[in-house]
């Protein structure tokens, strides 16, 4: 009963988080701000919700391959943010601060 | 309305052939008419798996307490074209890059007016 | 429940089989074909062809995509505007479109279990496979067993494919001198990747041999097996993959699954039974059946690894001579 | 002991040696095996030909399965027939090959030639010996994929082009094809052919089915170049390495007619796609058209592979018509043209390529004056020509016989007359060639050059078939018996009811 | 089973969402983002199905998608640095001709 309790309040916070990090993703205003926001919510959210479902199990091969799930995506998901970031800078994609910055430039 | 509940799956899965069908015969790029190609097979995939399911039917896979399978031929038919689209696939692909190489181009109409085809 | 999650996700294929209609850039039109591989894998796994899902992601979100992005790769990423615009396609699909329709008006319900398809040849599988042939997995005893010769046959079009890609592309030479290539700026990634790859091949063995129980055999293993390799020659270049595994070997490789499976084929008609026969391999039949399919399943991950991954090698090979002039 | 598992050998012996071929890594060495290997499956056809005439149909349970469960094979004399022919003719461009592709091929890809050969060898034999309407789909793509490889194998890079588009047409088809199976097996719950059959014929004009049958008809039909959609045909066949094209003109196109005349007379009955669905009127129409449009394009080209490929189309038009007069006669007069015509076409693009290999052109131009320099490869062409045209004495004169007189036979005399005008097309055509070859001075082309006679291992395969045609002309005897055989057991009207008896080994009969 | 349906249905709109960034995307990077988002969605969305209908043995599915799409985003962004490279050397040839 505990667990089943404990699970329902990971899901909701898994799913919470989740809805967050995908508004994130339309309402932030440029594409760092919004790696950002869909990667740190993504990791969490994949924490909870996989946490909670792991609760429902009775902790055998399932679990641990919800584990082995969980790993995985929390060891790919940053890596490729962080990667995907990092070209997009390297391809020459400015923060939002630093566009606003050359247009001043410019305009000087 | 039992109709629409009854056929609704088949209509969409129509219409997902059609979009793939129209980018393969549309597309002047080769590369998109292979795109175009797959998703035209993916869908007539989607067809042959909805023949075979049933509904609170479950995968075929046994298990206790389960009675209801869906059924696992549709199945095995499509594991085999899956892997047949790939297949086709990688030749269509290969073809595009010696094509590139020969003609400098994969757009169908530039390569059309270079070797005036029959 | 099923129905509405059916829908959903229908709805969203055809948004984006839509969405590629009109796209320009080649790059997006692959990413979202990726994406419509990914959600009609979805659709599988919702109408419960978990098997089907399992190929579906790895063949068409995995091993197309790369391929295509390969090729976009050597062929440039735009596709141009065509101002000649004609009516006879839309025309075509409108009328094949209508004709499919038509077709739909006099089919068997959806789902309906009492539907001929669920009628005739199928109860025997979902019956008696499991003591005939004695697997759970009634996809692996069809597929390995009941139809074994269409199996053989894809096996064969695999090896064809990758003859195909041989022919047109050629295989890149094992280069000792080759400059280490890869995504060289990425430490991090470089070090998950290191972390990760035993653990795919580990799981790409965990599905060639679980498949007689669960979802998975011989092809998704071969399939997965290639992608721990793709990912390794993605991140630490080719140059280092094929000192790994060197192409004329993964030709032999190809070449030897095919001679596996239709060795099977050639002992059972030695021991006195039909072409592919399994009974006859041991002396129990069911033992035979287990048997058989282990032995052909092996035959068919190593074919689909080793032509899967010589494909990703010939096209990575095209990159790579353009590279370095 | 081998002999119940006769039926699965011409798959199994390609498919094994396919790979065998790649890992002999030696040029010559996998020319001496794939010819070994096909000249087993050639002498096993004619074997199976000789027991389905006596015996009517073989068949054998792969895997001990039997059918509708298991996959079943099954051959009857159409089967054998065809199957024969494909053999046979790949024997012969197997030998003929050697010297033909050393020309046109880059040497570091002869083992792969060999090994596509024979791959797609397996999916031919497999697709006519198959009862499983499904495998048979799998064997078409195996065939499929690998011709694609073949064609694309030539140096000319419009080969690239030509097989793209082959291969998008070609995919198209089979897509096609496996919707029709489909809603097939939607409606029936089964795939294998008889037993679909049965099932089919207790529907009466189900919408499904119907559209089951138009979806496999236009997808076959792209598969064997009918008329409106034959246009990968004459590129692919033009620009593919010669041998490649010998082979497929004469072995492809006719695997896929037997695939339309199995599924409309086997599994959908005759009665039900000519009269419930009017096929007949559509088929004949679309022959009729690709006889006069398709000839008429071979007049006017001048690459004479071109004019070879226009021409293929317009004899498929002549398969086509034989098929759509419905009755067992005109049937018969089809597949004899397949059997026939296998025969010439196999011999001309032979003496084409043979004409390449020693001046590197097959222009009409290049030809001209060869009658003395070639004179063994051209009294071949001009033999096989003639057959074409359908001049007494030769294979083609048989087959056209035949198919006047099926049209006759059914009133459609306008249909015998049209076949006979097409005839005449066919005197342009390959007149013009023998007009260049013997009537015309050297053109710049060859003028001053020596040209030498074809390599012998190049002139023993062509005129093994130009004799073929004589022979076929004068004794009919083996030709016609089998092709009557075939279209009497194809035409009647009910398929024999459905004995689930497989013909599993017993302990018994290996003892 | 209410809260299993509810986290379903949660999960299918964030699909959506991202999917929806995916079509209409500003730059490129957004668009890998989305793709990337919706991969890792759907690696969810399967394992909590499973639970759903009650066959949660099915996760080796969703490893798969972990699998693949971790691939994919390798591959993207293998396609941008080396389609980079390229524009950078077609930039530079440019150069020397102009110059």
């Amino acid at each position: 009963m505990i667990l089943e309790t404990l699970s329902i309040i990971f899901l909701v916070l898994g799913a919470f988080f989740s809805i967050t990090g995908a508004i994130g993703l339309f309402r932030f205003p440029d594409f760092f701000t919004r790696v950002h926001a869909a990667s740190i919510t993504d990791s969490i959210a994949t924490l909870l919700i996989i946490i909670g479902l792991i609760l429902r199990t009775d902790f055998g091969l399932i679990a641990v391959k919800l584990l082995f799930i969980l790993i995985f995506l929390l060891l790919t998901s940053p890596t490729a943010s962080h990667a995907l970031a990092k070209s997009a800078r390297h391809g020459g994609l400015l923060t939002m601060a630093e566009t606003r910055d050359d247009k001043n430039k410019e305009a000087h | 309305m039992s109709f629409i509940i009854d056929y609704y799956n088949y209509w969409i899965v129509v219409f997902l052939m059609m979009a793939g069908f129209y980018i393969v015969i549309s597309a002047n790029n080769l590369v998109k008419k292979v795109v175009g190609l797959n998703i035209f097979q993916t869908s007539v995939f989607m067809m042959y798996i909805s023949i075979g399911k049933v509904t609170n039917g479950s995968a075929p896979i046994v298990a206790e307490g389960i009675t209801t399978y869906s059924n696992p031929l549709p199945h095995v038919l499509i594991l085999t074209a899956i892997v047949v689209g790939v297949a086709t696939t990688a030749v269509g692909l290969a073809l595009i890059v010696r094509i590139k190489r020969a003609y400098g181009t994969v757009e169908e109409n530039e390569f059309k007016d270079k070797d005036d085809l029959i | 429940m099923a129905v509405f999650i059916d829908l959903m996700l229908l709805g969203m294929l055809a948004i984006t089989a839509l969405r590629v209609i009109f796209l320009k850039d080649l790059f997006a039109v692959v990413m979202l074909f990726g994406i419509y591989s990914f959600l009609s894998a979805l659709i599988f796994v919702n109408l419960d062809a978990v098997d089907v899902a399992f190929t579906e992601a790895a063949v068409g979100a995995g091993i197309s995509t790369v391929l295509m992005l390969g090729t976009l790769a050597l062929t440039g990423r735009k596709e141009k505007t065509n101002n000649h615009k004609s009516w006879l396609p839309l025309l075509v699909v409108v009328a094949t479109g209508a004709a499919l329709i038509y077709g739909t008006l006099d089919m068997p319900p959806f789902g309906d279990p009492n539907n001929p398809a669920q009628q005739h040849v199928a109860p025997r599988y979902i019956q008696d496979s499991p003591q005939e042939v004695g697997l759970p997995n009634m996809v692996t005893s069809v597929l390995a067993s009941y139809r074994g010769f269409d199996t053989l046959g894809e096996t064969a079009v695999v090896f064809a494919a990758a003859i195909g890609v041989f022919s047109l592309l050629g295989l890149p030479k094992r280069d000792r001198a080759a400059i280490e290539s890869g995504l060289k700026s990425h430490l991090v990634l470089r070090v998950v990747a290191k972390l990760i790859i035993p653990l795919i091949l580990l799981f790409a063995l965990y599905v060639q041999f679980h498949g007689d129980y669960g979802p998975g055999g011989g092809f998704q293993a071969g399939v997965i097996a290639a992608a721990a390799i793709i990912l390794y020659a993605l991140v630490f270049g080719l140059p280092l993959a094929t000192h790994v595994l060197q192409p004329s070997l993964l030709k032999v490789l190809a070449a030897l699954g095919v001679l596996i499976y239709a060795g099977t084929g050639v002992v059972s008609l030695f021991l006195g039974g039909n072409f592919l026969d399994y009974n006859v391999l041991a002396s129990d039949p069911i033992a035979g059946q287990h048997l058989g399919i282990i032995i052909i399943e092996l035959g068919v991950g190593i074919t689909v690894f080793a032509a899967m991954l010589a494909i990703f090698y010939a096209f990575a090979g095209q990159a790579e001579r353009k590279n370095i002039p | 002991m081998f002999e119940q598992h006769l039926l699965v050998l011409p798959i199994v012996l390609p498919l094994i040696a396919a790979p065998i071929c790649i890992l002999l890594m030696k040029s010559h060495l996998a020319w001496v095996f794939a010819t070994i290997i096909s000249g087993l499956s050639f002498f096993i056809s004619v074997d199976l030909l000789f027991a389905t005439l006596e015996q009517g149909v073989l068949n054998y349970a792969v895997g001990g399965w039997e059918s509708p469960w298991g996959i079943e094979l099954r051959i009857d004399a159409a089967s054998a027939i065809v199957l024969s022919v494909v053999t046979g003719i790949s024997t012969l461009v197997l030998v003929y090959a050697k010297e033909s592709i050393a020309k046109e091929i880059d040497s570091s890809r002869h083992t792969l030639f060999y090994s596509a050969h024979l791959l797609c060898l397996t999916g031919l034999s497999g697709i006519l010996i198959t009862g499983d309407a499904f495998n048979l789909f799998v064997f078409l793509e195996i065939s499929s994929l690998s011709t694609y490889t073949l064609v694309s194998l030539a140096s000319d890079k419009r080969c690239l082009t030509a097989a793209f588009r082959y291969l998008v047409m070609g995919t198209i088809g089979a897509t096609f094809i496996l919707i029709g199976v489909g809603m097939m097996y939607m409606k029936t719950g089964t795939l294998n052919m008889l037993d679909l059959a049965n099932r089919i014929a207790e529907y009466d004009g189900n919408r499904t089915i119907n559209t089951g049958l138009a979806f496999i008809l236009v997808g076959v039909s792209i598969k064997l170049a009918l008329f409106p959609l034959h246009m990968w045909l004459p590129p692919a066949y033009t620009h593919a390495p010669s041998a490649v094209s010998a082979f497929l003109a004469s072995t492809a196109t006719k695997v896929a007619v037997y695939v339309m005349i199995r599924f409309i007379f086997t599994i959908y009955g005759a009665e039900y796609v000519f009269f419930t669905m009017d096929m007949d009127i559509i088929l004949m129409v679309l022959a009729i058209v690709a006889i006069f449009k398709c000839s008429f394009m071979a007049t006017v080209q001048s690459n004479i592979k071109t004019v070879l490929a226009y021409s293929s189309v317009a004899q498929i038009g002549y398969m086509i018509l034989g098929i759509s007069l419905v009755s067992s006669t005109g049937l018969m007069a089809g597949l004899l043209h397949v059997f026939n015509h296998a025969l010439m076409k196999g011999a001309l693009f032979m003496a084409v390529g043979a004409v390449f290999y020693r001046i590197g052109s097959v222009d009409i131009k290049a030809f001209q004056g060869l009658g003395k320099q070639m004179p063994l490869t051209m009294a071949a062409f001009a033999i096989a020509g003639l057959s074409i045209i359908g001049v007494p004495l030769t294979a083609g004169f048989v087959s056209k016989w035949y198919l006047v007189t099926a049209a006759i036979e059914q009133q459609h005399w306008i249909v015998a007359f049209l076949v006979l005008i097409g005839s005449l097309l066919a005197v342009v055509y390959i007149g013009r060639i023998l007009e260049a070859a013997y009537f015309k001075k050297p053109s710049e082309l060859t003028e001053g050059k020596t040209i030498k006679e074809a390599p012998i291992l190049m002139l023993i395969p062509m005129w093994i078939l130009v004799i073929a045609n004589i022979y076929f002309g004068i004794d009919t005897s083996l030709s016609v018996t089998a092709a009557d055989t075939a279209a009497q057991w194809l035409t009647q009207s009910i398929p024999e009811p459905f004995v689930s008896i497989p013909s599993v080994v017993t302990e018994e009969t290996i003892k | 089973m209410l809260i299993l349906a509810a986290t379903c249905i949660a999960i299918l709109s964030v699909m959506i969402l991202a999917l929806a960034r995916a079509l209409k995307a500003d730059t490129v990077y957004d668009r890998i983002l989305g793709v990337n988002m919706f991969g890792t969605k759907t690696v969810l969305f399967i394992a909590v199905i499973g639970f759903f209908s009650g066959r949660p043995d099915f996760l080796d599915i969703a490893i798969v998608y972990a699998l693949i799409n971790f691939i994919g985003m390798i591959a993207v962004l293998r396609f941008f640095e080396y389609t980079a490279a390229e524009e950078q050397e077609d930039d530079t040839a440019k150069e020397d001709r102009t110059s």
